[in-house]
């Protein structure tokens, strides 16, 4: 049972393992084994969800590497929160994988180790509980990241990707500068020590950990793409592959989660002079993004743009509600992580739905490909999409409604709910007629940013939606299949869901958060207090 | 006595291998032409390899003979890709 | 340092000559390399360095820690050998290197082919550098 | 128990109705239509049965379904008088207008669409009046904005049914928005969504400092959705749908959200002067303003779409006036305005579909061609125009009594009520007069693409039915409507509910004076400006600057243009080194910001004394590196050999500093570093030294970054000086020196934290080696050099066996040496420095060194290295060393470490950490060879150029 | 001796940041080399710099920390070394993939200006 | 014996290298030396290189001794070069004519030649069998040449017949 911790980084290592040497004739085989194992996830991430939701805030599983004492050796930890991002990862690796399978899995070598590599990389970064080993994983899925952001190559990706990679290698280094300080202050790595170890450290070492603190952020916000340092996720997300950008959905909470757990595990109130340190910056940092997001969406024109524009808004709504430091409002951040982390996901995969048509192969300057051996690779193969969809556009469009509406965060999808239970925070923290206290001037900002975001999400939104739906009569309807708009419907039909069954999704989102803010729980279960030389059992 | 002298004479080795790191440095940092710097780069991997040694004997571990046979090894290396680069466009043709 | 304090005299005495030897002649290699004029004659000083330098200080450590060990320990021929192997194979490809670049850019004073002809039957010393690329 | 059976299928059934008729073939219009039909009249038998006998004895019938509670918002189903009136005006014309659009709608059209999103609007709009909770309310206020944008845009080909989509949900929409903002004011200040709650919380909201922002933002949603100014000029362009559509979204029920929602808000938030203001205002301007442009309109529903806009100023305005007998008036006229204005869009309708156009100019003299029609159309418009024994009549009356009741107030605007009122209804009979004089009378040979006949007669049933009922309350009220008016009356105004009298006569008296005089002015206008009129001119005399939708396009065209892209050039940027230099001072700040609070200094260490070895290989050192800085962009190969210095120099300070380990990992990588961007050289463009670059602006930015680059550096220094002054913590690192031998069983504890400590870290790199050599292969095997740098270099004449013959003799011979020491460095590692990844890069340089020696071509005739498998085989055996240990009912990675007796050959330390780092060394050799061939190969590739397509550089060979 | 390598890192570091934010994809690639250089040290210097310990234990027995380096940015450092290793070569690849579809070798493709 | 040691003398050479680098005859070492010695001969066998057959032993400690002693001569010599204030010296290139072909041998002599400070290995002309090197100290260019043709190049050509 123990071991369920680790088998969501395992299993897809394996599979990715076995890959790696399978040439092109054994593609069905490659599929067949991604597949599986995409299935395998969802079901362990699911059980894992079960289980972390039955017991009370403390971890559910803390699973020692090596069996060294969890400060020493490398920790999982499996709790809620842990549990409900491998849950959303599986999801969206799910539907990513079904939608390439029908064409985006040709149009590079090594897609579905990659893809797999992927997902063991988001999988880690959210299971460990050590700050070096969040480092590697968070390699793993850069690295990744980078594979599939360059999946298919060509012009646009080569250019945006040149430029992703530049900054996380940029943003990679300052992982470690931070954390090497706060190793270099605190002498530990693992998280639950670290934050046992802040309350007492000498006032002299105090700022060098804050310090370390700051770089390290930086580093997470840069993934977030906080303002001003997210300029390059709305080029390399709409330049990558469908099935990419999708998981890519993802790839942008990674940085929100470390964020997110560092803060309130290591600065959280039991921190002493360090309780709360730089949840400000974290508050106007998350504005500025929702602002730069919602001036993006306004002015792109582009469908994939917007994709990208609307991460930037997602990022900075999460991010501003962290820093907004409430629990209530922490638990609506969650809440509107998962909705727009599948929404997203599905709007990335409808994209290339609606777009496509276009020529893949235009990209390649002409000379070369001459003067170089001509078409040597897929890039000509004509769509075949297996079975097409009846009322094909009527279904692009419901789905493209949807979309918009759980971004938008308008009724009656899962993003209306996210923001009204973020809104609900803000102005009622204790609890709705629980004490009205004065809404701190904050609290009017964050609503104003929600309130004013959405609104350019629905301007944009409509304005897109209108022009690549209605408007283009003329166009030829798209040959789509259906193993291409069933990853999209169930995506979409998640969201939904989250709605009609808003009442427990919110219930754990507010366990999950209750957790979060109290990090004894969390502390005390991964460092038990008592046994911290102890030999190995 | 024998201490001292050893001692000092290793300290006086090192600060001469150390001003032959400097010496070579110049040269690559100077060049005028990459071949210069090529050369340059081969003893500097030479110099510091001595480094090494003596510090071997100076510390009395022979744990950094490895490092050593490395830089011996390694060093051959990049500088004959870099020399094969300047002679034919391309270090593998 | 205790562990040197271990050493006998004779062999502490020897150690010293031939560390400060090698050490001299790298240093003298390396200085060449700085001051020598041309690039033809720079190639000469560095294998003051691989030759007589190396050995020197490889010698040295032989008899350190031969002595300190109490046993033969002559696994430092490994990095001679090494060295004597792999550095012809740098020096003939740079050698080679330049001599091309030099032909290509009619620098005078550079033998056209491996073969003699007429005009570098009798070469001058030190032939200016061509100009920096 | 079956009130919310009754509530709950209200909402319900249309909902699934929609749903069903969605997923019926589009060519099923009859089965459609009579399902939708169906649909509607369960909805609106459902309502009447909680009608009776709970609501009509003013009772409340209430439901509550668990949605999320936590956050107060539950499925609350209410129904009360007003709600009721609301719903039967939804559900019944509802009924009409689907009977009306099965024979409107042509067979061309989508049908199951437009049903499906009808009955989906019904459905949002019953949501929307039975809300029982301010969230669900806005929630289902939102979906009705959103089903009408779909129905307003259902003719999708249609450049007005899309622009005009647009308007009607951007309008909207922001409205509701805001509405939702202000919602979650009024619940911080009462502390519960409830309506219920809210309804009893007046004095609370009235006198809370928020009361202000929130009957702003409350009211900003109502107004957009009513069309008030300035937010009407939505509401014309929103006729670009279907008549159907019109008849019930623009006069029943989607505009009449606003009023709603004023009359459900009014018991606690009216009886302010904030309140009267804001509504007074726009309701009055709007009352004006929608009937004079109404006048002027050629298009029948756009005359329609203004007088609409006009009544509901005038219903606002009733609102306004926070008296108890205007809000009878308002919800009387609510009611009265439905079933004309619906009637008369259903009329503009059959004209517009029997003669093919809605033109008041073209049209003329129907009523001799459709004279049945006419009739029911001239009964409507009176009714509109206030004519007495008609419903409009009596509800106007009320109006006109209202504002003269109000004029004794002291305010300006107060005064003003009467007059406005009376111009007002002046334009009112005179838009009237132009629709029933300029379509049905004048000769009957108009310019009509279609000859005008009668429709069909269940067609026209809809529109009897209304007109009949128009005509019933204006002759009797106070038998018809009289009860349920006072049932919603009363559940507003409860005990504050004023003796009102709902009689056709009153006497002669002021209103009745003014209405008359209404009548005569309106016709003497209409006379007065036939001409004008008849001359057909486009736009509104003196109005013709303010046209709204010019204005909404020029504000959507500023925030998306020049707004929005303007800011996001000036905030954003897509260059990179912005996006770097950004980010570097970003970092900087924080650093700087996160430590400048306290007194940071150095601490009590004492420092080790200075080895001036280390300072003059740091002297070159840092000499290298800055002129590695230096040289990169003309001189790259020059940049590439500093490189090689700057990183010999570290290596030393790691042997200097007891870390062999890192020296021999470093040295290692930065060789095949070297060689992989030597590699990568060659595909690079020829830079030359261009003058001119020492122009004043980039002179400027390159001391900006020097001062940058000059900060990062001192900070690094700082930080790092700050660190090592400072004693180390207690940290874990004992626990390893402890542990390393005794429990991991190795003496180079830096090689036993990596392959058993936190040997999952390794495993994590050699993943991301395994990943990036896979990417690196992918990527280059759709890689196509620019076109100069195909060729073969210029340096190549000759043949390289022959340049290369004598130092290939020693490479090869290099070949089984340096794998030798490959493997030395793996088997030691665990004791002494080396290692798995030592060890397989290593090897890979080995092979490496073959390539350099003979060529791509020549390798490979002699070698294969199959790097895939090498990896795969390496990760699975890294991995596999750790389920191995989960077999043993251990976690993951746990090690295992044990001598084996080998007999005379001593003991074989067995430790599953050598597994695993043969593992990493399997790994990092395929990685790297991958990585290094790949590259390598595009050589051969370019040469190949011919017109038979290469084939990739796989792995074998 | 700290103030030494201190000044070094510092160095190491302001080369590389400086050819972060130039133009060239090859400056940058030499940039986050000098960079990651200076990482390493970095992280290594958190582990105080100890002079003349021993690399590694004496066979048999635990180590005492004292007597020992700190291993434990060792190891941290290794880590480092080899995923900048794989990155480096990554970017490369990916510069010279720009590089032949952009045909220009500035960073955001053809930009010709300083 | 020839599939098992296709190369011995790189095996014996490998073997050796083993045992120096382990710093131990113990039976482990020795036993694992041996396997890699074997492993290592197939390796280079892999590569196809030509066969080197070596006679005259005695010989070739000879030369390694004439060897040694050149080194440290000119080492001492290059040294006064360098470190002279002002050098009386005329570096040139000079041409050599050898016979030698076969390429281990040249390798070799290609190895004393840059190990001796003084003399370059620039270029050599497998055709003709030219040589083009550079020489510190040209003072007399028929004494380079007998340097090189009779004391290396001779008995090179002996012992790699
Ligand atoms: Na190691
Ligand atoms: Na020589």
């Amino acid at each position: 049972m123990q071991h369920l911790a680790i088998a969501p980084i395992l299993l897809p290592l394996l599979a990715g393992a076995i890959m790696i040497p399978m040439d092109d004739q054994r593609g069905r085989l490659r599929a067949a084994l991604g597949v599986a194992s995409a299935l395998g996830l969802l079901a362990i991430a699911i059980a894992l969800a079960f289980l972390a939701d039955a017991g009370d805030a403390a971890p559910v599983f803390v699973y020692r590497l090596g069996n060294w004492p969890a400060q020493f050796g490398i920790v999982l930890v499996v709790d809620r929160l842990a549990a409900m991002l491998l849950l959303l990862s599986a999801v969206l690796g799910l539907a990513a994988l079904l939608f390439s399978l029908v064409r985006w899995q040709r149009m590079g070598a090594h897609f579905h180790a990659l893809f797999q590599f992927q997902l063991m990389g988001l999988n880690g970064a959210f299971l460990t509980g050590d700050l070096f080993n969040l480092f590697v994983f968070f390699e793993v899925l850069l690295a990744a990241s980078y594979g599939l952001a360059l999946h298919g190559s060509g012009v646009a990706r080569v250019k945006a990707g040149l430029h992703y990679i530049a900054i996380n290698l940029a943003a990679s280094l300052l992982f470690l500068i931070g954390v090497s300080m706060i190793y270099g202050v605190a002498g530990t790595l693992n998280m639950a020590d670290l934050a046992a170890r802040i309350p007492a450290l000498p006032a002299e070492d105090r700022p060098l950990l804050e310090a370390g603190a700051a770089i390290l952020a930086m580093a997470f916000l840069a993934k977030a793409a906080m303002w001003p340092m997210g300029f390059w996720l709305a080029p390399t997300y709409s330049a990558a592959s469908p099935p990419a950008a999708a998981i890519f959905s993802m790839m942008s909470k990674v940085g929100f989660y470390a964020v997110l757990r560092l803060s309130l595990l290591l600065f959280g109130a039991e921190a002493g002079a360090s309780a709360g340190f730089g949840s400000t910056w974290l508050f106007l940092g998350g504005l500025a993004t929702i602002a730069f997001g919602a001036i993006s969406v306004l002015a792109t024109q582009d469908l994939s743009r917007l994709a990208g524009a609307s991460v930037l808004i997602s990022s900075g709504t999460s991010l501003a509600a962290l820093g907004a430091g409430q629990e209530a409002v922490t638990s609506g951040a969650l809440f509107y992580l998962a909705s727009s982390a599948l929404a997203i996901g599905a709007f990335f995969l409808l994209v290339e739905l609606l777009e496509r048509g276009r020529e893949v192969g235009a990209d390649v300057l002409a000379v070369t490909q001459e003067a170089y051996g001509g078409k040597t690779e897929e890039d000509e193969e004509e769509v075949e999409v297996g079975t097409p969809i009846p009322a094909t556009m009527a279904v692009l469009g419901g789905c493209f409604l949807c979309c918009a509406l759980v971004l938008a965060g308008l009724p009656p999808l899962s993003g209306f709910i996210a923001k009204f239970a973020m809104l609900d925070g803000i102005l009622n923290p204790q609890g709705l007629g629980q004490g009205a206290a004065a809404v701190p001037p904050d609290g009017w900002a964050l609503l104003a940013a929600l309130i004013l975001s959405g609104l350019a999400t629905v301007l944009a939104m409509t304005r897109a939606g209108i022009r690549s739906l209605w408007a283009a009569t003329d166009r030829a309807v798209p040959r789509v299949g259906v193993v291409e708009i069933a990853p999209i419907l169930l995506l979409l039909g998640l969201c939904i869901g989250m709605t009609a069954g808003a009442g427990p999704v919110l219930r754990y989102m507010q366990a999950t958060a209750s957790a979060l803010h109290t990090a004894p729980s969390y502390m005390g279960s991964v460092v038990p207090v008592d046994g911290t030389t102890e030999a190995r059992p | 006595m024998s201490l001292v002298v050893l001692s000092w004479s290793l300290f006086a080795a090192q600060i001469m291998l150390g001003l032959a790191f400097g010496c070579t440095a110049w040269r690559v940092l100077h060049g005028p032409r990459a071949q210069d710097r090529v050369v340059g780069l081969d003893i500097l991997y030479i110099n510091g390899m001595l480094l090494l040694l003596t510090f071997g004997i100076r510390t009395g571990t022979d744990l950094y003979f490895e490092a050593a046979l490395v830089v011996a090894l390694l060093g051959f290396v990049s500088t004959a890709a870099l020399a094969k680069f300047l002679m034919r466009g391309e270090v593998i043709e | 340092m205790n562990h040197l304090a271990e050493l006998p005299a004779p062999v502490a005495l020897l150690a010293s000559a031939l560390v400060l030897a090698g050490a001299f002649l790298s240093l003298a290699g390396s200085f060449g390399l700085l001051r020598l004029r041309t690039f033809y004659d720079r190639l000469h000083a560095p294998t003051i360095a691989t030759s007589m330098g190396i050995s020197c200080v490889l010698l040295a450590s032989m008899v350190v820690f031969t002595a300190l060990q109490s046993r033969l320990v002559i696994h430092e021929v490994l990095v001679g050998a090494l060295v004597v192997l792999t550095t012809p194979v740098t020096l003939m490809l740079v050698a080679r290197t330049a001599l091309h670049r030099d032909r290509l850019e009619n620098n005078p004073g550079v033998p056209r082919a491996a073969a003699p002809d007429e005009t570098a039957e009798h070469p001058e010393a030190a032939r200016p550098e061509g100009p920096p690329a | 128990m079956p009130d919310a059976l009754y509530l709950s299928t209200a909402i319900g059934l249309p909902y699934l109705g929609a749903l069903v008729t969605a997923l019926l073939p589009a060519n099923a219009r009859r089965l459609e239509s009579w399902l939708a039909g169906a649909v509607a009249l369960l909805t609106l038998t459902m309502v009447w049965l909680c009608y009776y006998p709970t609501i009509a004895e003013g009772g409340v019938v209430r439901a509550e379904i668990a949605w999320v509670p936590q956050l107060g918002l539950n499925l609350v189903l209410r129904l009360d008088g007003l709600a009721s009136v609301f719903a039967v005006m939804v559900a019944g014309i509802g009924l009409l207008v689907v009977l009306y659009a099965r024979y409107y709608m042509s067979s061309d059209d989508p049908i199951p669409r437009f049903f499906a999103f009808l009955l989906a609007f019904m459905g949002s709009m019953m949501g929307l009046v039975l809300s029982g909770n301010l969230i669900q309310l806005v929630f289902f206020w939102e979906l009705t904005s959103l089903f009408s944008f779909l129905l307003i845009g259902y003719w999708q080909h249609s450049a007005q049914a899309r622009d005009g989509a647009r308007m009607a949900l951007t309008v909207t929409a922001s409205g509701g928005l805001a509405l939702l903002a202000g919602v979650l004011l009024l619940g911080h200040i009462v502390g519960s969504y409830d309506l219920d709650r809210v309804l009893a919380s007046g004095d609370v909201i009235r006198a809370h400092p928020l009361y202000l922002p929130a009957l702003v933002l409350v009211l900003l949603g109502a107004l957009t959705k009513s069309a008030q100014f300035p937010f009407h000029f939505w509401l014309p362009h929103a006729m670009a749908a279907p008549t159907p559509v019109s008849a019930y979204l623009h006069s029943a029920t989607l505009v009449k959200a606003g009023i709603f929602l004023m009359a459900r808000l009014w018991p606690v938030m009216a009886g302010t002067d904030a309140w009267f203001w804001i509504l007074g205002s726009a309701g009055m301007i709007t009352l004006l303003l929608g009937a004079y442009v109404a006048i002027f309109q050629h298009d029948m529903k756009g005359l329609l779409a203004y007088s609409t806009i006009s009544h509901l100023g005038l219903i606002t305005v009733l609102l306004s006036l926070n008296s108890p007998l205007a809000m009878v008036a308002a919800i009387f006229h609510t009611m009265n305005h439905a079933t004309f204005k619906a009637s008369l869009f259903m009329a503009a309708g059959i004209i517009d579909h029997e003669t093919g156009t809605r033109d008041i100019r073209r049209l003329s003299g129907l009523n001799a061609t459709m004279p049945f029609t006419a009739r029911l159309a001239m009964v409507a418009a009176a009714a509109m125009a206030g004519v007495p024994l008609l419903n409009g009549f009596i509800s106007k009356e009320m109006f006109i009594t209202e504002t003269l009741s109000a004029s004794t107030a002291p305010t300006l605007l107060h005064s003003l009520l009467p007059l406005g009122a009376a111009l007002a209804s002046i334009f009112a009979v005179a838009y009237s007069l132009r629709f029933i004089h300029g379509a049905f009378f004048g000769p009957t040979t108009g310019d009509m693409p279609h000859t005008p006949h009668e429709p069909p007669q269940w067609m026209r049933l809809p529109v009897e039915v209304l007109v009949f009922g128009c005509m019933v309350v204006g002759i009797l009220p106070a038998a018809t409507i009289g009860p349920f008016l006072d049932v919603a009356v009363r559940s507003v105004l409860g005990e504050a509910t004023p003796y009102y009298s709902l009689a056709v006569w009153h006497g002669f008296n002021l209103p009745l004076v003014m209405s008359l005089i209404a009548l005569a002015g309106g016709a003497l206008l209409y006379r007065l400006l036939q001409r004008h009129l008849n001359a057909g001119i486009d736009g509104t005399p003196l109005l013709r600057r303010l046209d709204g939708r010019r204005l909404f396009d020029r504000v959507m065209v500023f925030l998306s243009w020049r707004f929005a892209r303007t800011l996001e050039r000036l905030l954003g940027t897509s260059r990179l080194q912005t996006q770097l230099r950004l980010m570097v001072c970003v970092t900087i700040l924080a650093a700087v910001l996160a430590l400048a609070p306290h007194d940071f200094g150095l601490g009590v260490l004492q420092l080790s004394p200075a080895d001036p070895v280390i300072g003059l290989v740091w002297l070159a050192g840092s000499l290298c590196a800055l002129a590695a800085a230096y040289q990169a962009k003309y001189h790259r190969l020059a940049a590439l050999v500093l490189l090689g210095g700057a990183g010999l120099a570290v290596c030393i300070t790691f042997v200097w500093f007891s870390a062999p380990d890192l020296a021999v990992t470093q040295l290692l990588v930065e060789v095949v570093t070297t060689v992989l961007l030597l590699l990568g050289l060659r595909w690079m463009p020829k830079r030359l030294e261009l003058a001119g670059s020492g122009r004043l602006l980039s002179r400027l930015r390159r001391y900006r970054d020097f001062a940058i680059a000059l900060g990062a550096g001192l900070g690094l220094t700082a930080i790092s000086y700050a660190t090592m002054t400072r004693v180390s913590p207690e940290g874990i690192s004992r626990f390893f020196l402890e542990r390393a031998y005794t429990e991991g069983g190795g003496t180079n504890v830096v090689n036993v934290i990596l392959v058993d400590f936190r040997g999952f870290d390794t495993f994590g790199e050699i993943t991301v080696l395994c990943i990036v050599a896979l990417t690196v292969f992918a990527l280059l095997r759709r890689f196509r050099p620019a076109p100069e740098s195909i060729g073969v270099p210029d340096q190549q004449q000759g043949d390289v066996r022959n340049w290369m013959m004598v130092p290939a003799v020693t490479m090869k011979l290099l070949f089984p040496l340096i794998g030798v020491v490959a493997v030395y460095l793996l088997l030691r590692g665990h004791d002494l420095p080396g290692g798995g990844f030592a060890g397989g890069l290593m090897l890979a340089i080995a092979i490496l060194l073959q390539y350099m020696a003979g060529g791509t071509r020549w390798v490979e005739d002699h070698l294969r290295v199959h790097p895939l498998r090498w990896m795969s085989a390496g990760l699975l055996l890294a991995g596999g060393t750790g389920l191995a240990a989960m077999a043993f009912g251990q976690p993951f990675l746990t090690s295992y470490f044990a001598y084996a007796d080998l007999g005379w050959l001593g003991k074989l330390p067995v430790a599953s950490a050598l597994i695993f780092d043969i593992g990493v060394f399997a790994l990092v050799f395929g990685a790297t060879v991958l990585m290094l061939i790949a590259i390598a190969h595009q050589s051969v590739r370019s040469q190949r150029a011919a017109p038979t397509p290469p084939p990739a550089p796989q792995e074998e060979r | 001796m700290e103030l030494i390598l201190a000044l070094s890192i510092g160095v190491l570091g302001g080369s590389g940041v400086w050819l972060l934010m130039r133009p060239r994809t090859f400056q940058l690639i030499i940039g986050l080399s000098l960079l990651s250089y200076a990482v390493n040290l970095f992280i290594f210097s958190m582990g105080r710099f100890p002079v003349g310990r021993p690399p590694v234990l004496e066979p048999g027995t635990a180590g005492d920390p004292a007597q020992y380096a700190d291993p434990l940015p060792q190891a941290l450092v290794l880590t480092a070394i080899v995923i900048g290793f794989a990155t480096t070569a990554l970017f490369l690849v990916v510069m010279l993939a720009a590089r032949g579809l952009t045909g220009g070798d500035h960073v955001d493709g053809r930009r010709q200006d300083h | 014996m020839r599939w098992l040691l296709p190369h011995p003398v790189v095996s014996a050479g490998l073997f050796v290298f083993w045992l120096l680098a382990s710093r131990s005859v113990a039976p482990g070492p020795v036993v694992v030396g041996a396997i890699i010695a074997v492993l290592g001969g197939w390796a280079l066998a892999l590569l196809d290189p030509p066969q080197v057959r070596i006679r005259r032993p005695g010989l070739i400690l000879r030369l390694l001794g004439r060897v040694f002693v050149d080194i440290i001569r000119s080492n001492i010599a290059v040294a006064r070069i360098v470190l002279s204030r002002r050098p009386a010296r005329r570096a040139g290139f000079m041409h050599i004519r050898l016979s030698l072909r076969e390429p281990h041998a040249l390798a070799a002599l290609a190895c004393i030649l840059t190990a001796t400070p003084g003399t370059a290995w620039l270029e050599f002309d497998p055709e003709e069998g030219w040589l083009l090197l550079h020489v510190l100290d040209l003072i007399d260019e028929a004494e380079w040449v007998h340097i090189v043709k009779e004391r290396y190049e001779a008995p090179l050509l002996e012992i790699f017949r």
